[in-house]
């Protein structure tokens, strides 16, 4: 692209910078579920409740509309856009692995990580559980002048969850700074989106509920970038909006599931619109980088994750007292454990 | 000291609590405008504005949602339930959510809000508006509960409720917003979470909380004309639970009755029945009785809800009982 | 209205008739809701909850587009719908004063009332919670392929409850006989619809989620009818559907509430919008039936809903053992009654 | 007579009663092409075809409120909750409409579904996949409620409850899944609301149900090799509830524990140690004890869920206890 405008150059440059920036971070967080799976592999990880974002790198384009001090919550597969949020990776791992040094202490694992000082309220193993919050954040920001926004991202099965309206309802009614983000990659579970849903334009039903609807493809980060700035620009302004993300999940559901209700060719096909790829390569196809820039670049995200995956599985086990914290805030009363209790009884 | 309403007494508690507070805010059904489907927040939105008295669509999931949101994000939101019968519709948004976050989160996301609701009989609101459903907010750890019997309490439990670090589900009772009190704003009858003997007595202990307390005063009082003294304890908060205050009370009078508005089994009831059972066993001389509501859902006729629910009566009765177990005849 | 098709005369004719009844019906309504209103009044009601359907009389254009064997939910203003379904307003009041004859032996009241008979599936008193209850009676039509239809009756305010959109969404990819039909009175209690909707085109909402929509007006019982034919036909072909019936709200929400959020100007104008008086004119005006005739018919509605008054009050009210029946089915265990349990202890 | 799994039993109970009852239909998601989080459902959809095999989405409230208004209209619906942890999104559906219909409608209109769901830890599925929520359900009168902690009682109870004329909880133990053992389909191990001594003792009682059955018994065998016989009874259902295989139990004992993996506080080990304390006073050497989950949300990390729940080990040194009452160095 050119352009006589003198100031055009630097803004391009920026952009390229920026385009770079995200797909270094999609590569980061392709890495990264690689990661939790081999985590599951080696027995390391807590459980096999875990649910890859590979295929959904594109909400990248999302995150960076972002700025710091926006909050959000996450769905069941949130990794994603954590580690786009600034997570530390090893400290991720650790908490799906249970460890004492995860974000939540090993006590919420894959699905309820959280972390107040990147503003992400918490991650949801209830579909649809977290979309909610996102408007009582978007009461605070509007009631103390803050500018911030808040985002719920969530799943195309949560379109199907009855409060996701009510939450719509109550944002475009009160004009609160509130962006609804949909990751639909086509699937709940075993359930194709057709079979869930009567009607799939997701936009056109965030417009009935009176927000500014998009819909962007999730394999050009970019793309999806220029729509998402769209949004939050009218959120950040008190008009809240959706925008829905398609993609791909490339893989089962959870680690347990091999996916037997899809077909290998819908399998290849899906997998061919992998946003980190389209990614790399436009960078090459625009000269913003070079296959070995880029290379390098791949190889400096696999290495941090393998430094990220050793340190979290050495990490050590919280100590058994430590269940009894956290349930209520410290200086409060605290649950008696059982074994007290009964000794308690037996002795009075 | 003055003499109000338990009505009033709520109102007073969440204005002076909101003119301290800048970040409480005020969000459920008919909050606003109306002033509360029973008047508890008239006068609110005058003084405080809509942007803190916030008149929500009829959406209670998202409302409860909305509230843990705002909880995490520097408000202190009070939802309002308009009836506690509603909890079905957000049991996930409390108990999954607002309970929970806490603890998932490690410590890190505290939610410090208050669900405002009203239960119980009394107004032939039948079976979708007349119940008592604490023993499910009692399951579920995370969520602290109180349930005020009195004007004052109704006053400083609330006032206690707004600086509680951790989400709060507070009971009111349908039938007690006209009785009248005194109130001391400057002093509460108790802390937070402590129970209180509310009627000294020597031979039986009777455990209740909410408007159950007044029914076994009444029925205290009429024991007492037969030559039994109750003492009665109002739990006051039922999490946290003060045991101590009721078991010291029973091992003294070595006879108990617990007595709840809610459906008996699986109930608050079982709970405390439970807990006394295991603290004062040895001095126990006989069971310890479940005076509480019948297992049913609430009848909308005048006298099936009545008789659905414990009276003064029914506890007197049983508490002659329970003294001179001449109970024989007593079955029907 | 003239044609030159032969078999007019007749349909006209049906059509004339048809529309008498209508307003017999509506007329029928008001008048048993007045008497609802004085029973309060006297003290023989069950307590205040009480919801009078004054104003909301033309959904009568929709209870006549369903045939035997079709089914109902309804919110808790539903007199007028039952009545307009055939029920016995003897019964009705009789169950609203908590008396043993009632619909439902005393136990359910007003925001309670049902009858299998008649196909009412039963008066909900949780702002929404019968409207999925249709889509399952759906999917028993539909499996046992009876041709009936199921439909659901509620009040703007349960726009905004979830369920709605998640019954809606199932009953359109189902393909179910379902018709949702929402009496937009404009108000859920104290709040205005404009302050609980930031939408309030509810057919575009239905619309969104793969459902026919129709908005009719509520005060043209004739308009209303023939917009609901039409949703009917596509419902019982397995094309599920919304209607909204437009009406206002004449009187409290509930016997207590008298109105204060709303100006007398405004009420005088919602009154002016009066389905049953804009029925009675144009009958007189199309010269279908003349002032004394429809007079007449007046009277008679009047002296019945006396009479069912008279019936209501002087009975009985149920016996107190009768509160233990009907929690479960009469052959399995039953409660047992605390005061005999306590005995059964202090016996032990 | 064959051995089979959990798993295939429930399967087997499904697919022979819909072979039965054509008015029987499943409704829940991934039900059908994906056969059931857990498996349980897995062929029932070529069999039974999409009529009856209904693969919803995810909208819990809608798919409990259809299996309401389906029941209501001739069919015997029976809905997956895919984990209990969801009732907190459809305990309207269940409580204030599937449990209240028959008795608001005064007896005509009945409600014959049945809500199958799983429950309990062992998967490190966290807070929100991994309670134990039958207290709920227990305090929510026009519910029925069943839990079968064996094979042939997984076939038999889920058979029975899919002839009810109420609606019926039923709560499978994502732990049993696997397990193996004899299923007889002509022989019930007992008849539906019928509790059973699943061990014979003669010095203490354990009550309990669901997979901590199994720990019970185990405590029980280690038990044993004190010398201390430890008599188990199985409930099977929670409602109706069979007081008097527990009571005679206990009557005879003298010593009590119930053991329950959900929590604590307000729970199902709450109203049976209130009723065996009710009914077997005088027979009582100890206290009753409750053996239940901690009072806390079940925590991720592998060896702290499995400390949030009673074990087999827990069991048994509580039941030494209780019999030997040397806890002096119990306390920690
Ligand atoms: C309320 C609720 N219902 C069901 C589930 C079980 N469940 C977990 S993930 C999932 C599918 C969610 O699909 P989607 O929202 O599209 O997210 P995705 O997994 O595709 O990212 C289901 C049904 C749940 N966790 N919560
Ligand atoms: C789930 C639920 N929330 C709140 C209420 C209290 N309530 C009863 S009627 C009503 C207003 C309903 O408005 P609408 O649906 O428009 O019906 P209308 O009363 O106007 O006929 C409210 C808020 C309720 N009964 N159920
Ligand atoms: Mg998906
Ligand atoms: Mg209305």
């Amino acid at each position: 692209m050119t352009s006589p405008d003198p100031g055009a150059a630097p803004v391009a440059a920026a952009r390229n910078t920026a385009a770079l920036d995200r797909y270094r971070m999609m590569r980061r967080i392709r890495s990264f579920e690689e990661r939790v799976g081999e985590m599951f592999l080696r027995g390391e990880s807590a459980g096999s409740m875990l649910h890859l974002s590979i295929g959904e790198e594109g909400v990248v384009g999302v995150t960076d509309a972002m700025v710091e001090g926006d909050s959000f919550t996450t769905h069941h597969r949130g990794h994603g856009v954590f580690l786009a949020r600034g997570a530390d990776p090893a400290r991720m791992l650790a908490e799906i692995g249970g460890r004492e040094i995860g974000y939540c202490r090993g006590k919420g694992g894959s699905m309820h990580i959280a972390d107040r000082e990147l503003g992400h309220l918490g991650a949801n193993a209830i579909v649809g559980g977290g979309i909610p919050h996102v408007v009582g954040a978007g009461l605070s920001y509007r009631n103390h002048g803050t500018g911030q926004v808040s985002v719920a991202f969530f799943g195309d099965g949560a379109m199907q969850q009855g409060v996701l309206y009510e939450a719509m309802n109550m944002a475009a009614l009160w004009r609160l700074p509130v962006v609804f983000c949909c990751i639909n990659n086509q699937y709940g579970m075993g359930t194709r989106i057709d079979r869930a849903s009567a009607s799939v334009d997701f936009a056109a039903r965030a417009g009935a509920f009176g927000l500014a609807g998009a819909s962007a493809d999730g394999a050009d980060v970019e793309a999806v970038h220029a729509a998402a700035q769209d949004i939050f620009a009218g959120a950040r302004a008190g008009r809240p909006g959706f925008i829905e993300v398609s993609a791909y999940r490339f893989h089962g559901h959870a680690r347990m599931d091999k996916s037997p209700y899809r077909t290998a060719e819908e399998e290849a096909e899906g997998r061919r619109r992998d946003p980190v790829a389209n990614a790399r390569a436009r960078l090459e196809a625009e000269g913003l980088a070079d296959a070995d820039a880029l290379d390098r670049l791949d190889a400096e995200a696999a290495a941090e994750m393998d430094r990220a995956l050793d340190a979290a599985v050495q990490a050590t086990m919280p100590p058994l007292p430590s269940m009894f914290e956290d349930v209520y805030a410290p200086e409060t009363p605290t649950p008696e454990p059982l074994r007290r209790r009964l000794a308690r009884i037996l002795n009075a | 000291m003055t003499e109000t309403t338990y009505r009033e007494a709520l109102r007073a508690a969440l204005e002076d609590a909101m003119a301290t507070d800048p970040t409480i805010l005020l969000i459920g059904e008919e909050v606003g405008l109306y002033g509360g489907a029973y008047g508890v927040t008239k006068g609110l939105l005058d003084r405080f504005g809509p942007e803190r008295v916030i008149d929500a669509p009829i959406s209670e999931p998202a409302i409860v949602g909305a509230a843990v949101g705002a909880a995490m994000t520097g408000s202190r939101p009070v939802a309002e339930l308009m009836y506690v019968d509603f909890a079905g519709l957000v049991m996930d948004q409390l108990g999954n959510q607002a309970a929970k976050s806490r603890y998932m989160f490690g410590g890190q996301i505290a939610v410090p809000m208050v669900l405002r609701t009203q239960g119980g009989t009394g107004r032939s609101a039948a079976a979708q508006h007349s119940q008592s459903l604490e023993g499910w907010f009692l399951h579920t750890p995370g969520l602290r509960l109180a349930m005020p019997a009195t004007v004052n309490d109704a006053y400083h439990l609330l006032r206690a409720a707004l600086v509680q670090p951790d989400p709060v589900v507070f009971i009111e009772h349908k039938g007690l917003y006209t009785m009248k009190g005194p109130l001391d704003r400057d002093r509460p009858d108790a802390d937070w979470g402590r129970a209180l003997v509310r009627r000294p007595g020597r031979d039986l202990t009777i455990v209740t909380y909410s408007r159950m307390l007044h029914e076994s005063l009444a029925a205290a009082e009429a024991l007492a004309g037969q030559g039994i003294e109750a003492e009665v304890v109002d739990l006051r908060c039922l999490n946290p639970l003060d045991e101590a205050v009721p078991v010291a009370s029973v091992r003294r009078t070595g006879r108990a009755m617990v007595v709840s508005e809610g459906v008996m089994t699986g109930g608050v009831a079982a709970e405390l029945s439970a807990r006394l059972q295991e603290l004062c066993f040895d001095q126990l001389e006989e069971p310890i009785l479940r005076i509480a509501g019948e297992d049913i859902p609430i009848p909308v006729s005048p006298d099936l809800e009545r008789a659905a629910i414990p009276s003064a009566g029914l506890i007197a009765e049983a508490g002659l009982h329970l003294m001179r177990r001449e109970v024989a005849e007593w079955a029907r």
